[in-house]
Formats: structure tokens, C-alpha cells, sequence
């Protein structure tokens, strides 16, 4: 088995898409031609003809509007953002109509949409490229919000989202990009909606997705030459939330930290807490700890490694749990 | 912006009179057509009377009156084609009526019984009642380009007020219409009013020009004049039809009601230009030409207002009548399956509910 | 003492604020002639000049923007959004550059921007116009978010806010608009980020805000009827939040529920737990429960009722918490 | 879309020739301003080169070239008063050093290690480095009418590219303008690609026509004549200052560099296409027109070249050697007084950093 980047898996699962329902419309700012930005579109639009791959003008209502109306004409849409920090003009299509049009129908229309973003931070980019939107769109009711962390995974999600008959938020770690799995670019029917235990532990839960994963992984690891295991949880989608794996593991650990890059305050973490502590609060050993992004706006490149979540303060907040 | 203005396409002048005889003539309309065209303006009519009262009467939300934009909703819809795909905002009870739309239905979303207002819109080819101003365009201009990729001959059409060619959106709409040659009719009922913001506060372009920016052709008529806008926007149709090409129509005419029942319109809109604009009347306007070519007698105007009466009726009847809608609904309507939460959140309330009817039972 | 509405108060501290400070703009769509369509602009045209006071074209995204730079001019922009379901398309500007031009320019230039936006549900209305956009804004670091529920709290947090250096999201719950109460139209000081303790009590917290602040008052009504002492918070701000008051009050009844009008997954809600599950958990007898609309976009008129948190629901989770 | 464009306003041919006599005589520019505008030019150049040079080597992050588009920089802020205000896109390294920017600031944008570039914009009249597109356009408008509203007379100028007129936010910003009076210069920089998407596809109209829908004038000049651009934004300022009218200046010129140094522009940009370009080169054009009118001889231009090497390597030192930024200033840059939640946490990073020194130090 070869190895596969994420972006590889992706560019993967839109061309099988694109292959498999001719439906699919895969669109957006630089998605002919060059590929996108990061390759993600690769060759599509030369495989699948100007019809199926095609640029847009350079606006994002525009994009995600168009993608209400194609959908109306019974088509698939699989538009991009190019980057996180330029999805908000698209906020308003999104709020109003793609996660309220089957709703508005009275449940006679579906939305199709899969509207992929590139995510996050930690890859040194410009300001307004390294904005964690999830929020945003996991408080949106009418949204699927889907975050993979891995190359197999994101093949599989994406898949799956495409086929999902609602919308969804596909969220695309851009420093997992280049993450590398051994496996094979073919479908295996993962559901959207499941968490993925990482790594099992009796300790602790490390609950995270996307960029955060790894670094998880890492604590767990480092943790782990001290004694200490903790299970790690890559939530994968925020909505629908695997509830009942979080719980579960929430339950068997009694302790849990929710890691996240987004600012602390409102983010998807507070949402993981109030699950828990409803859920799973006779369990709890220590309170559940959140360790996420500052409440600045993102600082400028030089200055992420201080901003994101790094082991010190992730095995930090563990250690607070732990002798709590 | 009085419609004396120069660059205003007309057929009709206010008195009913044909000004360009040649375009008359040139029209594909037969006699029935102008009976029906002038049978669903009084429908109209008198649907919205019935609206504003029904609200007055407690029966609806809030209404918002299409009173004096008959002739631009009427005309334009009635040059569609059955492929034809409507995108309305939400003043178009006229353009509803000629689309067949189930108007108990439609009026429900006034009641606020449920949104939008459509069932089924693909079906229709009727989307929706949309609210915020403006963000319908762009999906007439996707559904324009969905079905041309589907070799489809339909086009959109996409009905907006004055105040909606300040937004974004539709700046966004119109050129991506005219950069994927979408088959759209971006149709502007100019009311001279956004609530309480005239024109002049609103731009200081002239609509119709703003469609040269994007590549395509906009015209202004007399949005008072019914057989005038059918032909803009039958021409337009035929633009779009034959290559995709779109047009922005700006109608002429005058928001003769409040913005909405809700609306107090005495703190801006002057008495006097109201009553410039009732001369002008569209309805009257098509009636005498009409009488004046012998389309139709007084028995017809009488049956027309009979059946008028009983729509109105129909309308309240069936809204009034209607059993309230299960709770249930909001859940299913969010997402096709009920994912886990929803179903929590919905057990939740039939279970308070059927408590509430077995304590009230028991 | 007379009785003042919070819609006059409102228009009182606009007006206040136009006579202090003659950097004060009022502008949006109906602002000016009309009033607005809530009147809370009543005569403040007529009053203090086209100038000070104007109506804008249809444009949401461009009302926020033009305050951005008003305010590099010197000027002090309160543009009115005209309802909740309609600020989206303002997003943008609020999230990429309201919130993070100070920040942006090295803390070199303030946004002292007070965007007005009627918020929320309760009254009957159309689609779009019941939202509840707390928690997109208290997620957004870089604004203060404040939401009052009474006329005299709506009279000072809007003169403090307009007061701020920094952009601040003032949300007016519109149900309260017509809510009376006696006391004089003058300025107390009241800052920003404190939240209120509205009646005390002893067995149990509740947390809330907005429209939601009288539902509670009776809700606790109810209870002490049945002999149960609640606590009524009422936050006033969302960021920043007062964290004294709340783990105080979480501490001394150790059994908290939270009750607000936004859907659920990932609401301010969330946050509100997270912080006192941080903050207070060795003091909580029971998990901190949320009660909140369901995680639907809003539904139509004539259910809204069974969306909004009622008594009923308020009190169940209160038993809960009671009986766990 | 090529320079022999009919509506192309132009005072130098591309070999360097005076094509419009009256026009060249009727300027209001001195030989030393002249000498200002080639030098400016020559160091936009320079610094270019340089920062593409840095982030090849690693110090900074990310940089998008102005390459070819120089005298559209230059020519434009020439025009401007000390008066007026800035509103860059990212890409305006020929107009900030016009305006007297401190380069090492503003190119520590591009090496990451703060936002915006610019302190004290109010002060310097040049706002932060905007990234998301077309958005400053609508700060540009609110600066303009805020100017206004205190008598000022000076005006704002917005740079963005073709790509920008797609956006929602630039119809915002031009229909506000027209509406108030704003006293804005919308400049567009045509040249030619948003990234991989050519102009064709980016809008189906001409870009100076779109215009004329928000109620004032268009022009559409030569963006590699630096003299025709000055005349085009003179005249604009003029506008402005007497009455309020914007104006939206298309200068079309070519993006001759990659859109970053990210960018892999083998991809789409025809290499004919930069070939044929190459050819209309805006420094070469100015400098064949100086010398031919004798306005700098070779030392002169050697002085100029020995000047921009000087300014390109105080850029890179200042860059590479200045001290990391403190950390605890992303904290204190966020609000005017740190609320409670913001102290928690900038105290558990000095505490953290503080640790780790100590560490690293016992
Ligand atoms: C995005 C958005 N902003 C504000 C509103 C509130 N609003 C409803 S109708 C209206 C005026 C619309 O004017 P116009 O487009 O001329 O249409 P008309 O009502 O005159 O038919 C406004 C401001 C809205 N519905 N959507
Ligand atoms: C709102 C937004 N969407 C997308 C981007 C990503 N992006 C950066 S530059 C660019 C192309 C801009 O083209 P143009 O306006 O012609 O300016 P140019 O780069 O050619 O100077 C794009 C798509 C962005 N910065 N902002
Ligand atoms: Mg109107
Ligand atoms: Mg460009």
C-alpha cells in the first residue's frame, strides 16, 4: 500500500465523484486551470471538461449562491472557498438558504452542497489564512460540519458528503495537507457523524479534531512515558456529534481536556464541555478542560507557535485533571 | 422618474391609448391571452386587499402589498414559458397567480403557519418566498446555469425591488450571469421606494444602465403598462433562449400601499406623488385599452371580479381553516434523516406535548 | 418616576449620545425620515441633522464597512442593522476587519464602532427576523457583545458602549422593545461587562440574557412557589462575561441551567458551562444543564412557542438538576 | 483587452513617444517631479526584486510582486495630496514608497511577524495592508464621507485588482459613493489575472463602464504610462475635491511576476502573452521619454540605481535583524484595556515564557 497525502486522498475523492455521479459540479476561485491553490482540484477540470471544473468569478456569496440554484436544477455542488478567512462573505448564502432551504420548503427540496474550505493554521500563511471558522457553522443549524484529520479519513468523509442528500461544511486542515497515511484511496462506507478513537487510555481523554490531532497524539505519547495514558478522540464531525462516543469515553476516563485552535470563547470546545458534563457528570473526576486557541485574532505567522495549543499546555491542563 | 421619462419603453399611455402601434401589432398576443392577462391583474387585486385585510383582521402576520405593481408582475409572467423558472422576493402575488401557485399555500407563509411558502418549488418551478433582499439572484443565476448544462431551454427570471441593486448580491448575481451567459431575466420592480428610502437615496445610477457593466442588455419600460413589459420581457426570453444572454428589466412603477402592513408610511411618502402615481393606474390603464378594442365587455369585468371575490374567499377560508401544524415538522424539515440530537430535542417536545393533551384529556 | 419603554430608552441614549459627543453617527437602512422601523432613531434626524443622522442604501456589508472607515476619520459610527437575520451579509466586515483592526494595526487604531442589531425572537415575525446571532459575535475575539433586558440597563450599556474604544455588538432583544420600567433616563455608569443578579436565591442559578430574562424571573416565580430558591442571572454581556458574578453564584447554589433563545449545539450556552464547570466544579451538586430553542433554524410564527424555552422546560431542567 | 485599446487614454506610446501633445503640455509636473516619478519607479522596482529575493531565501513568508505595474502605482499616487488617503490592497509597494512608508514595517507583513504593516494609519494616511479583496473599498468610501462631513478636502484612493470588481463589496462601496458624494478614487489595476483567472472570466463587461450604473465617471488609461496615469488621477482628485464625485479609474497593465511567490503561473499564464508585455515595460517607456526630453542623463539614473540598492538592503537588515516581536502584544493589540478573560490568558503565556527562560537559564 502506497502512501497518500490528505491532499492526494481528496483530489482522489472528487475525481471519483466527478466519476461516479455525473451530477457533480466542482467549482470555485482557481479550480480549473491551476488546481486550486493547494492542488486540491488537480487535473479535474482537463479530465471532466470545463462543464463539471470550472473557475468563478472571484466572490464568494457568488459561489455559494450559484450553488443554492444548481441545486434547485437537480445538480451536486462541490464548491471551494479558497481560504478560511474568505468564507465570510459566503456566511450569509449559507445562513440564510443552504442550511435553511429544506426547512423553508417544508421538506421539499433537498441541498446537496458540499462547500469545502481550507482550514486552520500553523502553516505560516498570511493573516485571514489561518482562521478556524467551525463554530460558526456547528452553531448553524441545517449544517453538517465535517473535519477530517487524515488522508483515508478525508477520502472517506468527502465521499460520503458528497452522497449526503444536506449540506455540509467540509473543513480541510491545511496543515494536514501534506499528512501522509499508507492506504488505499477506496471507499469504506464511513458514515459522517463518527468520532475515530485514536489511541485508547484509561487516564484521560484528549478530545480534538483536525489540525490537533497530531499534537494530541503527541502529548498522549509523551504522557505516556510518564505513566499516564490517555485515550485521544478525533471528533471528525462536530455535526451531527458522535455523542455516544464521546460519552463513552468521557465515562470510562472520568477525565477529560477538549483541544481546539480556535479562540477559546464559544468555540466548538464549549460545546464538547457542555455534552460531557450533561452526559457524563457522576463520571467526572475533575472538571473538563479546555485548551484552544487565545481570544485574539489569529496573530501573525511568527507569532502561532505561542497561539496554538502545544504540548506543554496540553499535558498541562491533563496534569490540572489529574490532581484535581 | 416619473414614467414620462425618455428612455421608458411603452405601448400604452395612461389613458389606455396605444402610443406605438407597431409594437402592439407585433405582440404574439391573442384576445384570450389579454383577457387572461387582465383577469389575473384584477385577481391580483383583489387577492391583495384580501391579504392586507385578513392581516388587519388579525388572521395574518405582517403583508406586504403588490397595490399599483400589477401590470410589471402580470406582463412579465405571463411571457414565460412553462420551463420557465420564477425566483420570487416577496411582493409577487401577481406573478404567483399566473404560475398557478396554491395561494392558501403561499398566504400561509404570511400567516406564518410555515416559511417560504412552496411546496415542491423544482416542481413548481416557483422558489420560494426569500426575504433577505437580494440573495435570491444568485440562485437564478445557478438554476439558469444548471439547466443550460443540462441543454434545458428554460430561463430564470429573478423579481427584485429598487432597493435590492444596493446589495452585494446582486452585483454578484448579474455578473456571474453575464460571464456564464446564464439565461436570466433580472427583473427590477422600481416602486420608487425601499421602505422608506426613495431612489435617489438608493443610487445614483440608473438601474437599467448598471446592466452594461456586466456585458448584458438592460432596459426600462413602463412598469404601468402591462403589454410593454410583456414585450421586455418576452424579448428577453428570447435572448436568453437563444444563447444564454441575460437581461436586467427595470419596470417603472409605484408602490401604491405601505411597504407592509406594518409600515407607517405617512412619515415619508408624500400624498402628492401617491396621487400622481393613482392616475396612472395600471389596471385601469389595460381595462379601457382593452374596452376601447372591444376585448372585453362589462359581463366579463363583472365575472372577472365574481371570480375575484371567490378567490379571496378561498384564500381565507383555507388559511383560517387549517389545522394548526404538528410541532413534529420543524425537526424533519431540518435534515432528511434526524440525526441523534434532533431526535432527543424532538421526543423532548411530543412528549410534553402529548403529557399537555392526556393532562388536558385526563 | 415614569415609566419608560426600552425603545424609548433606547432612542433616549442615541440622543443623549448625539448632544454629548458630536462624533456620534446614526446611520442605516430607515434610520433617518422613518425612525426606523422599530423607532428606536425617532426624530433624531430632525433633531441633530442629515449629517449626524442618514439613512444608507440596502447594504449591510456596506453600512459595517463605511463605519470602519468613518472611524479612521475620527468618527464615532452606531450604524443600525435593521433585524437580526439580516446583519449576515455584514459578517465579513465585522469578523475580518471590525474585530481585528486594532489589532491588525498594532494596536494603533481604535474601532470604537457600536453596531445596533435587534435581536431574537417572541414577537410573531417573518421569517429571518427572529434570530439569534449571539454566540457567531462572542466568538469573534476582538468585539464586546452586550445584550440588555431592561430599559434602564438598555439606556446606560448603550451610552457605556458607545463610551468603549473598541467595536462593540449591541444586541436589542426585540420582545423587550414594548417592557416598561420606572426610573429616570439618566446616566449611572453602569460598565460594560458586568452581569446582574436579578433575584437572589439559594438552590439553584439561572443563567441568562435577552429576551429569555423575564421567562426566567417566572420560572423562579414558579419554583419558589414549590419552595425552591432560584438565583436569576442576568449577563448583560456575553464577552466580556462577567465571571466573578457567575462562578460566585454558581458556587453558592452549586446547580446552574442556562437558558437562551439561539439553538443549542455550540450556543453561548455552552460557553457559560465550560466556565463554570472550569471555575466551580468541586461546588456543583448537579450537571449545569442548558435549556434553549431547538437545534432548528427558527421556526415559523405560530411555533414559536414550542421552540422557545418555556416554563415548563426551564423547570423540568431545574428539577433535574434538583433530583440528581 | 491590449494596450491599442480605442478607449485607451494615453500620453506615451510604448517606445517612449509623445502620442498626446496638448495632453503632456497641460500637465502640471515640473522636470524634478518627473525625476521623483522615474525614481519612485525604479526603487517600486528594486525593493520588489528584493523582497522576492528574501522570500526565496526564507525570511519572508510570502510576497505578491508588483512587477510591471509600477507606473500604475506611481503615476497615481503622484497625483495625490498630503491630504489624502491611502487605501492599499497588497500589493501597493510603488505607491507606499510615494507615500513615504516605512518599508521595514510594511514588509514585515509579508515576513509574518505583524498584521497590517502600517502604524498609525490615521497619521500616515495609509491604511493597513488589506488581504481579503474589495473589502477596503467600502473603508476607503467611509473615510471619504467622513472627510467631508468635518470639510476636510482631501480625498480617499482605493487600489484593487480586475479580480476585486467581482465582489459585492466593491458595488457596495461604488453605489455608496455615488449616493454620498464620497470623494474616493476607486483604482483598479487591470492587469489581467485574479490569481490563475483571466479577465474574461472574470467579468463579461469592461471594467470603467461599470461606472456609469452608480452615476459617475469611468476612465480607462494606459496602467503602463505613468504620465497618462497621473493626468487620469489629477483629474480625479479634481472631481473630488470640487464636489464629491468619485471617480472609478481602470489602468490596465500586467501582472508580469507570478501572483506570489506561492503562485505557480506556468500553469495558466501564457507565456506569449508575458512576451508581448515585456515589450510595453512601464520603466523602460519612462525613462526612453525623459532622456529623449532630456529631463536625466546616465548618472542620474546610475544615482537612482545605487539609491535603490541602498533602500532594498536597509530592508532586508531591518527585516532580518530585528528582535522577535513580544508575544504579549497580540493580547494587548486586541482590545484598549484587556478584560478579565484576556489577562487570564496573557499571564499563562508570560508565565509559561517566563518559565522556560528560567529554565533554559538555571
Ligand atoms: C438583506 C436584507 N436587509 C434588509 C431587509 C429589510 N427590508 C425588507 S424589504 C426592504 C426594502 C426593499 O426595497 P425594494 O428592494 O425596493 O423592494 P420593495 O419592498 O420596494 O418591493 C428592507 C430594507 C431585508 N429583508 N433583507
Ligand atoms: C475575499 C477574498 N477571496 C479570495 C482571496 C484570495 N485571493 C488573493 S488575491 C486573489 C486574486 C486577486 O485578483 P485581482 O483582484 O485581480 O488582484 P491582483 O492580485 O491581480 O493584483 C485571490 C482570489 C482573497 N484574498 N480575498
Ligand atoms: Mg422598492
Ligand atoms: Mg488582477
Amino acid at each position: 500500500m502506497a502512501d497518500v497525502t490528505m491532499a492526494q486522498a481528496l483530489n482522489g475523492a472528487l475525481r471519483r465523484a466527478l466519476a461516479d455521479d455525473d451530477r457533480v459540479l466542482i467549482f470555485g476561485e482557481d479550480v480549473g486551470t491551476l488546481g486550486g491553490v493547494f492542488r486540491i482540484t488537480d487535473k479535474l477540470q482537463a479530465e471532466f471538461g470545463e462543464d463539471r471544473v470550472f473557475d468563478t468569478p472571484l466572490a464568494e456569496s457568488g459561489i455559494v449562491g450559484i450553488s443554492v440554484g444548481l441545486a434547485l436544477a437537480g445538480w451536486r455542488p462541490v464548491p471551494e472557498i479558497q481560504f478560511d478567512g474568505f468564507s465570510y462573505p459566503a456566511l450569509d448564502q449559507v445562513i440564510s438558504h443552504v442550511a435553511k432551504y429544506r426547512f423553508r420548503s417544508a421538506g421539499t427540496v433537498n441541498m446537496p452542497i458540499v462547500l469545502r474550505i481550507p482550514c486552520a493554521g500553523g502553516i505560516g500563511a498570511a493573516e485571514h489564512h489561518s482562521e478556524s471558522p467551525e463554530a460558526y457553522y456547528a452553531h448553524t443549524a441545517g449544517l453538517k460540519v465535517v473535519i477530517p484529520s487524515t488522508p483515508i479519513d478525508a477520502f472517506n468523509l468527502l465521499l460520503s458528503s458528497i452522497r449526503d442528500p444536506d449540506p455540509v461544511i467540509f473543513l480541510e486542515p491545511k496543515s494536514r495537507y501534506w499528512s501522509k497515511e499508507s492506504g488505499e484511496l477506496e471507499p469504506n462506507g464511513l458514515p459522517i457523524g463518527r468520532a475515530r478513537v485514536l489511541r485508547e487510555g484509561e487516564h484521560g481523554t484528549l478530545v480534538t479534531w483536525g489540525g490537533m490531532v497530531p499534537r494530541c497524539l503527541q502529548a498522549a505519547e509523551a504522557a505516556a512515558e510518564d505513566g499516564v495514558s490517555l485515550e485521544v478522540l478525533d471528533l471528525r464531525c462536530l455535526v451531527p456529534l458522535d455523542l455516544e462516543a464521546l460519552i463513552a469515553s468521557a465515562r470510562k476516563t472520568g477525565r477529560v481536556v477538549v483541544v481546539h485552535e480556535a479562540p477559546m470563547t464559544a468555540g466548538f470546545g464549549a460545546e464538547v464541555v457542555a455534552r460531557v458534563v450533561e452526559d457524563a457528570f457522576e463520571y467526572l473526576e475533575a472538571p473538563v478542560l479546555r485548551v484552544t486557541g487565545y481570544d485574539t485574532p489569529y496573530p501573525p505567522a511568527k507569532s502561532e507557535e505561542y497561539y496554538l495549543p502545544d504540548l506543554d499546555r496540553i499535558l498541562g491542563a491533563v496534569q490540572r485533571t489529574l490532581t484535581f | 422618474m416619473t414614467p414620462a421619462d425618455d428612455e421608458l419603453a411603452r405601448i400604452l399611455d395612461p389613458s389606455g391609448a396605444v402610443v406605438d402601434r407597431e409594437a402592439r401589432e407585433a405582440l404574439d398576443l391573442k384576445e384570450e391571452d389579454l383577457r387572461a392577462m387582465y383577469r389575473a391583474m384584477a385577481l391580483a387585486r383583489q387577492v391583495d386587499l384580501e391579504c392586507t385585510a385578513l392581516q388587519r383582521q388579525g388572521e395574518l402576520a405582517v403583508y406586504p402589498p403588490l397595490l399599483g405593481q400589477e401590470a410589471a408582475q402580470v406582463g412579465s409572467a405571463y411571457a414565460l414559458g412553462e420551463e420557465d423558472f420564477v425566483f420570487p422576493a416577496y411582493r409577487e402575488v401577481g406573478v404567483a397567480i399566473i404560475r398557478g401557485i396554491d395561494l392558501v399555500e403561499y398566504t400561509h407563509f404570511h400567516r406564518g403557519t410555515r416559511h417560504g411558502g412552496i411546496d415542491n418549488p423544482v416542481d413548481r418551478r416557483f422558489a420560494e418566498v426569500t426575504i433577505p433582499i437580494a440573495t435570491h439572484a444568485l440562485h437564478a443565476v445557478g438554476w439558469a446555469m444548471g439547466t443550460r448544462k443540462d441543454g434545458g431551454r428554460g430561463c430564470a427570471i429573478v423579481y427584485f425591488g429598487d432597493g435590492a441593486t444596493s446589495e452585494g448580491d446582486f452585483h454578484e448575481a448579474c455578473n456571474f450571469a453575464g460571464v456564464f451567459k446564464a439565461p436570466v431575466i433580472f427583473f427590477c420592480q422600481n416602486n420608487g421606494w425601499a421602505i422608506s428610502v426613495p431612489l435617489a437615496r438608493q443610487t445614483a445610477g440608473k438601474i437599467y444602465r448598471k446592466a452594461d457593466g456586466y456585458g448584458f442588455p438592460g432596459v426600462r419600460v413602463d412598469g404601468n403598462d402591462v403589454l410593454a413589459v410583456y414585450r421586455a420581457t418576452r424579448e428577453a426570453t428570447d435572448r436568453a433562449r437563444a444563447d444564454g444572454t441575460p437581461t436586467l428589466i427595470e419596470a417603472m412603477t409605484y408602490r401604491m400601499g405601505p411597504h407592509s402592513t406594518a409600515d407607517d408610511r405617512s412619515r415619508y411618502q408624500p400624498e402628492e406623488e401617491i396621487e400622481q402615481w393613482r392616475s396612472l393606474d395600471p389596471l385601469f390603464r389595460f381595462r379601457k385599452y382593452l374596452e376601447t378594442e372591444g376585448a372585453i365587455d362589462h359581463a366579463f369585468v363583472e365575472q372577472v371580479e365574481n371570480d375575484a371575490g371567490e378567490l379571496a374567499a378561498e384564500i381565507r377560508t383555507g388559511i383560517v381553516e387549517a389545522p394548526p401544524r404538528n410541532v413534529r415538522e420543524i425537526f424533519e424539515w431540518t435534515f432528511t434523516e434526524l440525526p441523534p440530537h434532533l431526535t432527543r430535542q424532538r421526543d423532548e417536545v411530543v412528549a410534553a406535548l402529548e403529557g399537555e393533551e392526556e393532562g388536558a384529556g385526563g
